[in-house]
């Protein structure tokens, strides 16, 4: 990947970490700080070269405290920024992901789910973090955040995650796991002209001390430090142009829905969901991730039995794709939700759903060990039948 | 020439203290904060070392260089 | 071709992961078909057993581990011994005839060996390159990647000084599968 | 509040000068160091960024400075100034930080930015307690003060933040109290045009938490003068025993150190080495 | 409060912060550690002078990292360990919250909330971390949580926090906010007697190198250090004997899922919850914490005013009272969630109810004020028409 | 894998002797000088108790050693310990921790610990790697090197560990590497015997992760032979100059101070005056 | 007893807050009836605006803020504009005569007022007790709480040493209310 | 008397070098690691030094003194 021009188009078979390294590049990230941790490290690894190559940066921090702290200081320098890590390294950078959410600063944020609560089993595959990025920290907030399952998605997906951490001022969230962070398969690299990138709308001149630089439900344009913009940037509660406000309820009610609304605003741009044989299923299976592979191969072998089975795969787990799972709900009269964990996304499915359709949820057999075809299928036909 | 800006002062005496010369009381006015700010006494003693500005905590000291 | 799921295990030293990413880049970038790689660690912290797994299909791979392989090749007795019982009926064993001792096959099972470790050592004084003359010899056995992908991939993967030894002994492996 | 009067550092401050601080704080004869160090420089007020905690100290230059200013979390603004430092290596990059900030939360951030010689200025507003949340020891409080969480007396020896600065490798180090305010702001000057990490520790009056331990609440002047009293040159102190030293604050430019490679040069040759690769 | 001897019922007019506290000191903490935060210092203050006088141990930690990890740390030396932060401090806690819940630690963790996120509004009421606790470490696990209302509960449930944490060796957090830390209330003390402590079952006898101290869903018997027990304890992946295996899934699966099953099967004693004028109730109105009382006064003039609707309260908020939800969804026809916050625990509900009964978010007009009462009387009566 | 040779060491022993380092590894050196200095100084194992944090040096004691063991976070383990130790001050406390686990993200728990003075025994295993995850700088490389994430050699100056300790107000710091077994026994029984915060720095072979970065991959004897080239004794030390000591590994007992109070002894003292009041 | 909300409102350093302690101790303590009080901060780190609430009565308090006092209490001019229009109409108003202007007052209003400040200074030589002044006079005009559980909670909260002088105080409180 | 617990060794040849008298040697033979686990040979010049049970990371040697 050296050097690459791309005028012609390259592939490689190569680790989930690394296609996830070289999608941020792609993207332009030029900043990356991260701490060592299974079962992300290649991911730093990779970019402690890569990085100086285009330019840029790579810093490995003393902790991950250091490391969040790092890509938002990054990022209002200018820079595209990036960090990778594991369960543990995101529970410590919690505080600090508030942060960014509040000072409203585009990064991008990996976590390689490794098995656990605490430290665990950092190699076993697991989706056990599914709603920390977005309850994790304390406080009212939104993010963005997409699972993907292959390799080939884990490129896809980072240059999607730095488009809309640009596009919407705010921490996107990459939520993998071990086994697509170290599997290898072939990834078929974009040429240049095919990346489509979103650039920050950054402010241009200088406006007086009450510039509108946050809260804007259609994103405000972003003052990058350097350039005479006087950027007033706090991560206390604060007004449209940056000044703190701590005591007023009202001022925090404006901040609060405010933030939420950039993003629930525009739902229908950030959400993506995946759908397969849905037209005539009388049951859906919901899954994201890894798991989706193992679903999509059951939903394919069930199909071929004849089974009215479908596939319904949020991409974008944060937001929730909520009018789109209620929608099914309408369609199926049975939505069986499996998760590597044990039912994280569950009551959410639940709640869209409404009653309208039974929400089933099937963990896996053992946890950390991809469901077998047979798991899922025992219970398509035990719904079925 | 000292000027002090009564509003910003916050009362805490610093500016007297550190005057060489003394010549920097408080005043027997309120001011809008409720305190009682400081006065120049005989500005013509005023040695212009800026001390009054310098530690004002609360930039509510100026001193004059140019006019002396 | 019909997909086929190949096991590699043995333990900490033998190549045995780079031989499947060798596989697995064979397949998906030289021949243009698919492939998937994979590896589970032991439970020490250094050495100790290593399994790695890797699909190879014409069509696209969805289900990305094996549960049963059509195809195990284990470089040690230990290696073996926990992964026998998992072969698919009619699959493929493929050991190293000095480090494995194969007992009690079931019926249908396919069995080919060589001396992969003595003939590196023998022929080309370097233990290292057995897993080429491994992969050698399952070119020959299997043609699930050609041998130009093999080379092809091989060259990407070690260093270019030891490329030339390398692909020796790959041809040693290939003659002796012959 | 109209600041009628013009102040010649007003052209520094977002609107008004207003600190919100207590009558007395040593945090506006910090401010005022800082600007004028500033000032004399003559560095554009824009190629400076201000990076600040949580604490009092983190409201010297946020929101008040009118350049670009990053407030953060309680700890943390080492870390954030270090990314921002390391994205636009052309600007100074100030942290403001109080002595709970960089020595109690935050202490693992200073001692590594330190260690890594990155070209920051760290002010650091010792007070010797935690203000802002009430008076609570700090690891800069001295042996046996009586504070809000330690009412029978602290049992904890404080840091010397300087000397830690000193061991984990700062590059530039001085320690002023409020009281020497214009050696305070030539250091800051120094500290500014120093290629290299930059440790500003100053002593400074909390008459209101710290007022309350020592038994001067309110009383701001005396802790100047007591500072005033106190403070012995680190040239002076040199030839002075260890017994002489006792309760004496050692004020001066503890280090300066100038043939260490700084970060943000470094990796500027690790890009150029890359490009040649 | 000083020497209390408690032979006559002693009242006191306190904040809830200091009910807090004196909960904590009658259910015989002994060990407090933290790092001053609004709006819960007035805790530390109070217990860096109590700890000393009933022979225990205060310490003002060097950050909240070191908070949680100095109270797991005491409470393997067989103290009962307590920490008070607000939001920002859980965050920093929650990769070692992790530890203790895998290394089944009793402690008690107190979060006084503000605004926000990030450091937000620090006085300001509001309840936007109540996910926080059961989501903020990575990994799949459960904790308890309560969420007291008035200064009374500070003391009563604080108590309890400890008896949960202690019988069921897990973390208990107390979901407060600034207001109820704040706000003064009289509050009675119970007499010696009338306290009933729950002690930790603790192992008595060494038993062997496999003895069994983790993993029992009926809780097993703690090894405290300095008895010669021997403890194995580590925050991986570990079996019943504490010996560690991180890579065997199988083993990670009986991990996780006897460790959630400890709670959940008991779920019946832990879980409680308050209903008020259920009985004929059409709508009822699900809130919890200082909402709850904005609730019940609106109930009251409802009731007067002949509107059938009822309060459903949980005091426990995790576990999550989904069968008692889903009773109550199978009563009503309408269930109003009231929260300060954009609706935490409304999807949990929702999921809960499973269709039986419509149910509305109302979120407060001005996020961190409390509701008014006729906020929630127009909902009312806008549903019943 | 069975012992079948009864080592005079195994009664400490959780079972079998079965470390899973690599071949080499200086961690079980370590722990022979550890285990050997509790033999020697003849207190029931009992009353020791062991934390550590995840790295390969957290695997010295957990779960190996037969006493109780309490392995936490990666960095965590010296915050465990103090609330370990202030709730049971009858028990020595002994953290076993790696370089990056200390000196890394574990920096702050380390350097307030040295300040509080609490009676921990710290032994830091400096193999100027991050061992584990797979051969990362660590904030005690050496400049220039090359590492899994310094591609093009490291650009960050190493902590000196030991100098750092001192300065946040450890009470005994000593510091040998393993060549010097013997002697770095004799410390940890000082240690273990002194009332206060003991810091011990070894500097341990790391032959896979940082032998491959000074080019002695696998090779664990050459690093001891190396070690033994390059230590100095403080005493010695001394009396040679910066240039002298280019390069040079200063090994000894660096610090010993005995009057400073011991943060458990203080916490008794407070809670007679709570009583008194 | 209704329920009476009490709404106290001045700057820092005019013991405020310690009046609505004090207020709400005697009245559940001593009185045996019930109180919330709560505090609300202005924005700026000290001194600033100070609002604290009391809330009195009988019945058991469920909803513990307050929307609409009955009774303001007001010791700054801010203090009285940000906070008049709140008052229920046939509130009551309470003011330091020489420090709060009243003007345009809605009918149904009762106003009261008293030096507390000026007779603190003069007849005490301590500006520090007005409120215990204020404290008297209010408890004599609205009887809400008992004298006798006012001092009793007084002296549980002020420093002994100046307890008599407090008390001195509230008693001129009562005498003007009088 | 040396004792060598060849299963145990990991072949680091660390008590090879550490013997002052250098009667230590790789044997032939591979353990059930597949590692060449040092053997004694001249057993008489020992010195009861103990370095090379000191030194082994892996505890597989044990000298006897009291056998001397
Ligand atoms: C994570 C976190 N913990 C605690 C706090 C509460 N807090 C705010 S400032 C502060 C300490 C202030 O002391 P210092 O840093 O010395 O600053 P000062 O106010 O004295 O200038 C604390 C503990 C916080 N905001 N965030
Ligand atoms: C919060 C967190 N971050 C990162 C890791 C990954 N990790 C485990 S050990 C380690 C460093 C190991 O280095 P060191 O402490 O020097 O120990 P060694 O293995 O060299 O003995 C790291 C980064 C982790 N477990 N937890
Ligand atoms: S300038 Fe100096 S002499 Fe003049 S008033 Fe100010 S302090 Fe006094
Ligand atoms: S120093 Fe400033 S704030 Fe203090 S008294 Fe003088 S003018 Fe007022
Ligand atoms: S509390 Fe102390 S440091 Fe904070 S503003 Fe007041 S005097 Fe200054
Ligand atoms: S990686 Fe290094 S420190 Fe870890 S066990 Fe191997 S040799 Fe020892
Ligand atoms: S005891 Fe000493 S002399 Fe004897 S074999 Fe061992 S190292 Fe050699
Ligand atoms: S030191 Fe131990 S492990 Fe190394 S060769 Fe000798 S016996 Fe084997
Ligand atoms: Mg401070
Ligand atoms: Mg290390």
């Amino acid at each position: 990947m050296k050097n690459k021009k791309n005028i012609e188009r390259k592939t490689d078979f190569i680790q989930g970490n690394i296609a996830c390294a070289e999608g941020a590049i792609a993207a332009g990230c030029n900043f990356f700080a991260g701490y060592p941790i299974t079962p992300a490290s290649e991911i730093a690894h990779y970019m402690s070269r890569k990085m100086f190559e285009v330019e840029g940066t790579f810093i490995q921090t003393e902790d991950e405290l250091a490391a969040i702290a790092n890509i938002v200081g990054a990022s209002w320098g200018g820079n595209k920024s990036m960090t990778a890590t594991s369960g543990p390294g995101i529970s410590l950078m919690l505080e600090n992901i508030g942060l960014a959410v509040v000072t409203e600063t585009p990064c991008v944020i990996v976590n390689v789910q490794r098995g656990g609560p605490s430290t665990g089993s950092p190699s076993v595959a697991f989706q056990g973090d599914m709603l920390q990025p977005k309850f994790g920290s304390h406080g009212e907030y939104q993010i963005i955040a997409l699972a993907p399952s292959s390799p080939q998605e884990m490129f896809d997906f980072t240059v999607e995650a730095f488009n809309k951490a640009e596009k919407y001022r705010i921490p996107v969230f990459i939520l993998a796991d071990s086994l697509i962070g170290h599997m290898r398969e072939r990834v078929d690299f974009p040429l240049d002209d095919e990346i489509i990138l979103e650039e920050r709308k950054k402010l241009k001149n200088y406006q007086g001390i009450h510039q509108k630089i946050f809260l804007d439900e259609n994103v405000a344009p972003m003052p990058i430090f350097g350039e005479g913009l006087k950027a007033n940037i706090t991560g206390s509660t604060h007004k449209e142009d940056g000044f703190r406000n701590v005591s007023d309820p009202k001022i925090m009610d404006t901040a609060i829905k405010r933030l939420s609304n950039k993003i629930l605003k525009h739902k229908e741009d950030i959400i993506a969901v995946e759908e397969k044989y849905l037209e005539d299923a009388e049951v859906a299976i919901f899954s994201y991730g890894l798991v989706y592979r193992a679903v999509l191969e059951t939903v394919n072998i069930a199909r071929n039995q004849g089974l009215k089975v479908g596939s319904f795969r949020p991409i974008t787990i944060w937001p929730f794709p909520q009018e789109q799972v209620e929608e099914l709900s309408k369609k199926v009269k049975t939505i069986i939700v499996c998760e590597n964990n044990l039912g994280q996304i569950y009551p959410f499915v639940k709640a869209a759903a409404n009653g309208n359709a039974k929400i089933i949820f099937l963990p896996p057999k053992i946890l950390g060990a991809l469901y077998k075809q047979e798991e899922i299928l025992n219970k398509i036909k035990e719904v079925i039948s | 020439m000292v000027q002090i800006n009564k509003d910003a002062c916050k009362g805490c005496g610093i500016c007297i203290a550190m005057c060489p010369v003394k010549i920097l009381v408080f005043s027997d006015e309120l001011n809008s904060r409720g305190v009682h700010f400081p006065k120049i006494t005989q500005e013509e003693k005023c040695t212009k070392c800026e001390n009054c500005m310098i530690y004002c905590p609360d930039f509510a000291v100026v001193v004059k260089k140019d006019e002396k | 071709m019909k997909k086929v799921e190949i096991r590699l295990t043995g333990v900490g030293g033998q190549g045995v992961v780079l031989s499947s990413v060798i596989l697995g880049r064979a397949a998906s970038v030289y021949d243009k078909i698919n492939a998937v790689q994979t590896e589970t660690y032991g439970s020490d912290m250094r050495g100790g057993d290593v399994c790695t797994e890797v699909i190879i299909a014409e069509e696209r791979i969805i289900y990305p581990i094996i549960n049963n392989p059509d195809i195990l090749v284990a470089l040690s007795q230990k290696a073996y011994d926990d992964n026998f019982n998992d072969l698919k009926a009619e699959g493929i064993i493929i050991t190293d005839s000095d480090l494995v001792n194969v007992s009690s096959l079931k019926k249908g099972i396919i069995y080919y060996h060589g001396s992969f470790n003595k003939i590196a050592i023998e022929e080309l004084k370097k233990k290292a390159v057995a897993n080429m003359a491994m992969l050698g010899f399952f070119q020959e056995k299997t043609k699930i990647v050609s041998l130009d992908a093999l080379e092809k991939a091989i060259a990407d993967l070690v260093p270019s000084k030891t490329l030339d030894l390398n692909l020796k002994a790959l041809q040693i492996g290939v003659n002796i599968g012959k | 509040m109209k600041n009628t009067v013009g102040h010649p550092l007003k052209k520094y401050f977002r609107g008004e000068i207003n600190y919100t601080t207590c009558s007395g704080c040593g945090n506006g004869i910090i401010s005022q160091s800082i600007l004028r160090a500033i000032d004399e420089i003559a560095i554009i007020f824009d190629q400076i960024a201000f990076v600040s905690g949580i604490g009092c100290s983190g409201w010297i230059p946020s929101p008040s400075f009118n350049t670009d200013v990053l407030h953060v979390t309680h700890g943390r603004s080492i870390a954030f100034a270090t990314g921002l430092k390391l994205a636009a290596p052309q600007m100074k990059v100030i942290v403001c930080a109080g002595d709970g900030d960089t020595g109690a939360i935050g202490g693992n951030h200073f001692i590594h930015a330190a260690r890594r010689n990155i070209d920051l200025t760290v002010v650091c507003v010792n007070n010797g307690i935690f203000g802002m949340t009430g008076g609570q020891v700090a690891p800069t409080t001295p042996y046996n003060s009586v504070t809000t969480t330690t009412p029978y007396g602290s049992i904890e020896r404080p840091f010397d933040l300087s000397n830690l600065a000193i061991a984990a490798g700062a590059t530039f180090v001085a320690r002023w109290t409020t009281y020497h305010a214009r050696s305070l702001k030539n250091s800051i000057k120094k500290a500014i045009e120093h290629k290299g990490f930059s440790f500003i520790e100053v002593i400074s009056q909390c008459p209101v938490q710290y007022g309350k331990v020592i038994g001067m609440r309110n009383d701001p002047v005396s802790m100047l003068m007591h500072y005033k009293e106190c403070a012995v040159n680190i040239n002076k102190a040199k030839n002075m025993s260890a017994d002489e030293l006792k309760d004496k604050i050692i004020v001066g430019e503890l280090v300066e150190k100038k043939n260490i490679p700084e970060l943000t040069d470094e990796i500027k040759r690790l890009r150029r080495e890359a490009s040649r690769k």
